[in-house]
């Protein structure tokens, strides 16, 4: 009996941190998808959504749900700037050239950070108090109904989007076949544009309402990052779904890990999972299978 | 082409030359500084960076020592043990400094032991790791108490209250292992049984699975070792899980910091720590009491934030230092061999008696127990 | 010699053989699979169903390096030069196949290695010299016109010394005059007793060179037979003129 | 040919007569690590620069070469020299037998793989604290010494290291202009072709994953017995991406470009001392603004820049003549 309620809260808590997973590497998949890009920049968008929350609402003292619009706003921007900076005028470089360039972008980002706000770790408020909500015998805080809400909201809104909307469908077939779409005019620098400006907005609301939980500091997003990055090759790079399960299963999979195994392995854990499916089923587990040969 | 290339190798080379560039001078003493200022390591070079700064830029405004100014020259290993190694050659070769203060951590502090044994400097660590001085080293020194002085606070502590199993969750660096070693290390002999032995990572987000694990385990109380953040989300995970054990920390912790992340969850939280933060409390009498209000008053005055006792480290570094020089003539033989006979210094950290069998100088009277009451440290009687 | 091709999926059922020592020219209407038909002969798509076979030996699934070592090369309808080489080294690794020293040997430069590479200068040169290039050696490839890049190509391929070579729209962005010199090389080919197939458009360079030319319309063989008969073919006609 | 050898002996001979210019002092210290780092770049440009193979995995090697003379040397007592040639055998075996199964991968697969790889080795340095020493670090490891001569002083490390690196670059050198060192270009410009004409794709790819796995693993064991300290946060995942960095600055495809890569990002920060708490800043800008502007990389780079002022000036001079 004990060990099913404890196997129900490893799920529990799983399901949580892989929510937080599956919203980072949705940001990922969105900017591969159109520019084939790894953005390895994405977590620092994670950090500063928290990091600028933190400056609006505690220092500033501004009211929340405003220091939360600023945040994006200004998550956001510092995104397109990015892209227009230093992505832009790489079009044709070939992709490690890009690779390292989101690097730098990396390590400039969170260097700022560093000297703006300090070293320090600091705790958001929780959205809706700290009292745990107990499900079965396991408990979880009610910003994780916060975090699976909104992971739901973008994945519908996702959705609706790419499948939906004109620029939508006009990104995804920027992602398919670029010459091609310039052919038919859709305007493919600015739909790259477009993809940096929604997953850096992404990024920042995942950054903002993971950090009551989870705290922040001006270096969280590189760990975070990673592990955004393998939700999302597992999921098979999409930009729905499978990135989601992608999540949740590397957040189980530690978290049933760490209590059952052994916790000091838990990270790798995660890169493990990563390395099967990579060998086994490069496309990922949800990925239509069209495995490059040639 | 060959002209292309030697012009090429000459830039190269001569680019290489700028950097030897020395500078000399005999006037101030000039101590090194090792701190990682930036890195993970920070919250610990920050402040003794700061520290060392404060303490010097004070000790040459009252006059210097013995007539003659101090100078620290300080460089960001960055928690890089192969960084560290390279700041410390530049110090002994190019800064030619007669003491080193730091480096931060025990990795790096072991990484550069070799570099000052060889060229003879003394250092004067400010890392916690027991290996740093036992073996006792001929230039190594070091002024961060022992894991070995904390954990024996609290099986004491634990053995008083007739607690004998406990579940220990230690962050998996430098810091989080060495205290596991001397965990696991003193248990036998303090009549404390381990029953759970978990791990979680400095970056983790979420410890719940370790604490259920540990729930399901025989342990009365738990004790976890690590720096901010990860105990303070420990504390909460355990609040939410309405996990009842008694739970320590390390003094990795034992700053105002640790209550600010915690919250509520910090209510009751128990662990050993140097005085600073408990500064304000002590009895009149304490010995300490003196250096640790002036270092606390300082602190704040320079950098409006309260001085922690990793900062402490620096300040005992700095005044061992000065001591040290004002009994001998300042070279680096002469500063090592003051530092050797130092006794009943009242440092910050403690009270230091150096030997030459002894090169860490504290008993476990450095820590007091302190305990959060109404987001507060309190002492524990 | 014989070879028989199987039947495939995007080709259905297509099956004939190419006999030794011949030009043999496969022609059909775009879409009709004959670039699809080399991939499969030459290892880079397995065959859903049939079998290739070479000297009566099954090659099926081969990979086209083992293929290469076997013999049997190609050409790509886009040509893939090796850019960031030069002419010259774009032949010398055609020689590949052609010479052993390993990673050991090459990295300590031992004799042996060393006498091997000249050797394999030598070869590439007098290759290059077969195509006509030999000048542009020291050009990175990159930088060749369109034209010499075919031939370097075809250099290339000769290189690996096969005893079939596939070539897949050599004659593709050529002018009449450099389609006409790539017709003389084709042949000087053919006389050093090599196997050629070919795939192409321009049908005067089909007529002229091939002994023997099978047609594919749609993934079907069409006809087969000696250009004069492939000529008089009225589904053939029907097929060429129903495309435009 | 004569150019390269040429260049080579010009190399050579700088390196040799480098340390009677600088005497002694602590810039002896930080050519050791820019010759370890050297080593390192060039292992990973065979990889990444000839074969065009991305690995974001490369410090896992470099970790697992120190660790194996490491504790051979600290904890068994083996002799350093042995223990440098089991961990170089044991770690080209180790990437040998990895090299299969991830080398299929190509692009961004690859490079998630090689990441994952690394990540997980470092994890188990952080985990086995029995044999490594977990994340305090494993110290007591002994220098190298030859008859009577120890290395323990910086001037001697130098030679010793720079030794390695003159073979290193040599080797590679050799390598990259072989049949061998063609192939791997080949393979790098377009992998069809190359299978075409008969180059077995998959197992050069293997083997030059796995000279560059004993490359790392060498400097690696050098690492161990110059420090004589080694702990996991030296060969985790930042220093794979400071690896990649030299390589993308010196040049990709260029040996003696990874020597110049090795050199300015060591060399870098000791620069940067300056600026404290901002080089990360400075850092990140640099590298973004070099590969913008300097895709090709220094080795590259400067020549171009330098013959475009050349020209600028020319025409400058010529101007003014006419006027």
């Amino acid at each position: 009996m004990e060990l099913i309620e404890q196997l129900l809260q490893y799920t529990l808590s799983g399901l949580s941190t892989g929510a937080i997973y599956a919203l980072i590497g949705l940001g990922f998949a969105i900017i591969y998808n159109s520019t084939s890009i790894i953005n390895f920049a994405q977590g620092e968008f994670v950090m500063l959504g928290g990091m600028l929350t933190l400056f609006f609402h505690v220092t500033l003292g501004l009211y929340l749900p405003l220091a939360v619009v600023l945040a994006i706003a200004a998550a956001t921007a510092v995104g397109a700037l990015f892209e227009r900076l230093a992505i832009s005028p790489l079009k044709d470089a070939e992709p490690i050239i890009l690779v390292i360039i989101t690097i730098g972008g990396s390590i400039l980002i969170r260097g700022v950070a560093m000297l703006l706000w300090g070293k320090d770790t600091h705790a958001l408020p929780m959205f809706s108090g700290d009292d745990p909500i107990i499900l079965l015998g396991a408990a979880i805080m009610p910003q994780n109904i916060w975090i699976f809400g909104v992971t739901l909201i973008i994945i519908t809104a996702n959705r609706l989007f790419f499948h939906h909307s004109v620029s939508g469908k006009a990104m995804r077939a920027c992602s398919f076949n670029r010459i091609a779409s310039r052919l038919v005019g859709i305007d493919v620098k600015r739909m790259i544009l477009f993809s940096f400006i929604i997953s850096s907005a992404m990024g920042a609301v995942a950054g903002i309402i993971i950090a009551p939980l989870t705290m922040t500091s001006y270096d969280v997003g590189v760990m975070l990052g990673l592990k955004g990055f393998c939700a999302a090759i597992i999921g098979g790079m999409s930009t729905g779904m499978g990135t989601v399960a992608g999540g949740l299963i590397v957040g189980v999979l530690e978290s049933l890990g760490a209590g059952l195994i052994s916790s000091g392995y838990k990270d790798a854990i995660a890169f493990i999972i990563l390395l099967v499916i990579l060998l086994i089923r490069p496309q990922g587990l949800f990925g239509k299978g069209e495995a490059e040969r040639v | 082409m060959l002209k292309k290339i030697i012009i090429k190798s000459i830039c190269i080379f001569s680019l290489l030359l700028v950097f030897t560039v020395n500078s000399w001078s005999q006037e101030p003493i000039k101590i090194g500084g090792l701190f990682a200022v930036t890195g993970p390591p920070s919250f610990l070079g920050e402040p003794e960076r700061n520290t060392a700064n404060m303490m010097v830029d004070q000790i040459n405004k009252t006059g210097g020592i013995k007539g003659r100014k101090l100078k620290l020259v300080f460089y960001d290993t960055q928690g890089d043990a192969t960084k560290a190694v390279q700041a410390a050659t530049r110090l002994i070769k190019e800064d030619r400094v007669s003491a080193i203060i730091g480096p931060s951590t025990t990795g790096e502090t072991m990484a550069v032991i070799p570099v000052v044994e060889n060229a003879g400097i003394p250092l004067i660590s400010c890392a916690a790791g027991i290996k740093i001085t036992e073996p006792v080293k001929k230039w190594v020194f070091k002024t961060a108490q022992n894991d070995s002085l904390a954990v024996e606070r609290i099986y004491d502590h634990l053995r008083k209250r007739n607690l004998h199993s406990v579940a220990i969750l230690t962050v998996s660096d430098g810091f989080g292992a060495s205290g596991r070693e001397q965990l696991k290390l003193r248990a036998r002999d303090s009549g404390i049984t381990i029953v759970a032995d978990e791990i979680y990572g400095p970056n983790d987000t979420d410890m719940t699975a370790q604490l259920v694990k540990i729930r399901g385990s025989k342990a009365q109380a738990i004790i976890c070792w690590g720096t901010n953040p990860g105990p303070a989300k420990v504390a909460r995970n355990a609040k939410q899980l309405g996990l009842s054990l008694p739970l320590y920390m390390s003094h990795g912790v034992s700053s105002k910091k640790f209550i600010e992340l915690a919250g509520d969850a910090a209510e009751g939280i128990t662990l050993p720590s140097g005085r600073v933060i408990v500064a304000n409390v002590l009895a009149k009498s304490d010995p300490q009491k003196k250096s640790l209000l002036a270092f606390v008053n300082d602190y704040k005055n320079h950098y409006r934030v309260e001085g922690d006792h990793f900062g402490g480290h620096a300040w005992d570094a700095v005044m061992l230092l000065k001591s040290a020089i004002e009994r001998g003539d300042g070279s680096p033989a002469s500063i090592r061999n003051e530092l050797e006979n130092t006794r009943n210094f009242k440092g910050i950290g403690g009270i230091f008696n150096f030997t030459p069998q002894d090169h860490a100088g504290l008993t476990k009277d450095a820590f007091v127990l302190v305990t959060v009451k109404n987001r507060e440290w309190m002492l524990v009687k | 010699m014989t070879k028989i091709f199987g039947g495939l999926t995007a080709l259905q059922d297509v099956s004939f053989s190419i006999s030794a020592c011949d030009i043999t020219g496969i022609i059909g209407p775009n879409g009709a699979g004959k670039t699809t038909l080399f991939n499969v002969v030459t290892g880079i798509y397995d065959p859903t169903s049939g079998k290739v076979y070479y000297d009566g030996k099954d090659i099926t699934g081969f990979s086209p390096e083992k293929l290469a070592r076997l013999g049997l090369v190609r050409t790509f309808q886009g040509i893939e030069l090796f850019g960031q080489m030069t002419v010259l080294e774009n032949v010398m690794v055609g020689l590949h196949t052609r010479s052993q020293s390993g990673i050991i040997a090459s990295a300590l430069k031992l004799p042996a290695h060393l006498r091997e590479e000249r050797r394999i200068r030598e070869r590439a040169i007098s290759w290059l010299e077969f195509a006509g290039i030999a000048d542009l050696a020291g050009m990175k490839a990159a930088n060749l016109p369109f034209g010499k890049g075919r031939l370097l190509e075809i250099a290339r391929a000769m290189a690996v010394e096969p005893r079939i070579i596939l070539l897949d729209e050599p004659a593709a962005g050529l002018n009449s005059r450099e389609t006409s010199d790539l017709a003389l090389l084709i042949m000087r080919i053919k006389d050093a007793g090599i196997t050629v197939a070919l795939v192409e458009h321009d049908m005067e360079l089909v007529m002229g060179i091939c002994s023997r030319i099978v047609v594919l319309n749609l993934g079907h063989k069409l006809a087969e037979g000696t250009p004069r008969q492939i000529q008089e073919d009225e589904q053939v006609i029907t097929a060429y003129l129903g495309e435009g | 040919m004569k150019r390269e050898l040429m260049k080579f002996l010009v190399f050579a001979a700088a390196v040799l007569t480098a340390p009677l210019f600088l005497k002694g002092g602590y810039i002896v210290n930080v050519l050791v690590f820019v010759g370890i780092y050297t080593i390192l770049a060039v292992a990973l440009n065979l990889l990444l620069g000839l074969a065009g193979q991305i690995s974001l995995g490369q410090a896992a090697f470099f970790g697992l070469g120190a660790y194996i003379s490491g504790v051979l040397t600290a904890t068994y007592a083996a002799n350093p020299w042995v223990a440098m040639v089991i961990a170089v055998i044991a770690v080209g075996a180790i990437a040998f037998a990895l090299g299969f199964p991830i080398l299929k991968l190509k692009g961004h697969y690859l490079a998630m793989a090689t990441l994952g790889m690394g990540i997980i080795v470092y994890i188990i340095f952080n985990e086995t604290v029995d044999i490594t020493g977990g994340p305090s670090g494993l110290s007591g490891i002994p220098n190298l010494s030859i008859g009577g001569i120890v290395f323990n002083t910086d001037m001697k490390n130098y030679y010793l290291v720079w030794s390695f690196v003159i073979v290193t670059i040599l080797l590679s050198v050799n390598l990259s202009q072989s049949r061998i060192g063609r192939a791997l270009r080949a393979i790098h410009d377009s992998e069809v072709a190359a299978r075409i004409l008969g180059v077995n794709v998959r197992l050069l790819k293997v083997q030059i994953f796995t000279v560059s796995g004993i490359f790392s693993a060498l400097a690696g064991s050098l690492y161990a017995h110059t420090v004589q300290f080694i702990s996991p946060a030296s060969f985790g995942f930042n220093v794979s991406i400071e690896l990649l960095t030299m390589v993308i600055i010196g040049g990709l495809g260029s040996i003696y470009g990874s020597f110049l890569g090795a050199a300015i990002l060591t060399l870098l920060p000791e620069l940067f001392r300056t600026f404290q708490d901002y080089d990360i800043v400075v850092y990140g800008t640099v590298l973004i603004v070099m590969t913008m502007f300097m895709p090709g990389g220094l080795v590259r780079g400067v020549p171009l820049l330098a013959r475009s002022l050349l020209v600028r000036v020319k025409a400058g001079l010529s101007s003014e003549k006419s006027v």
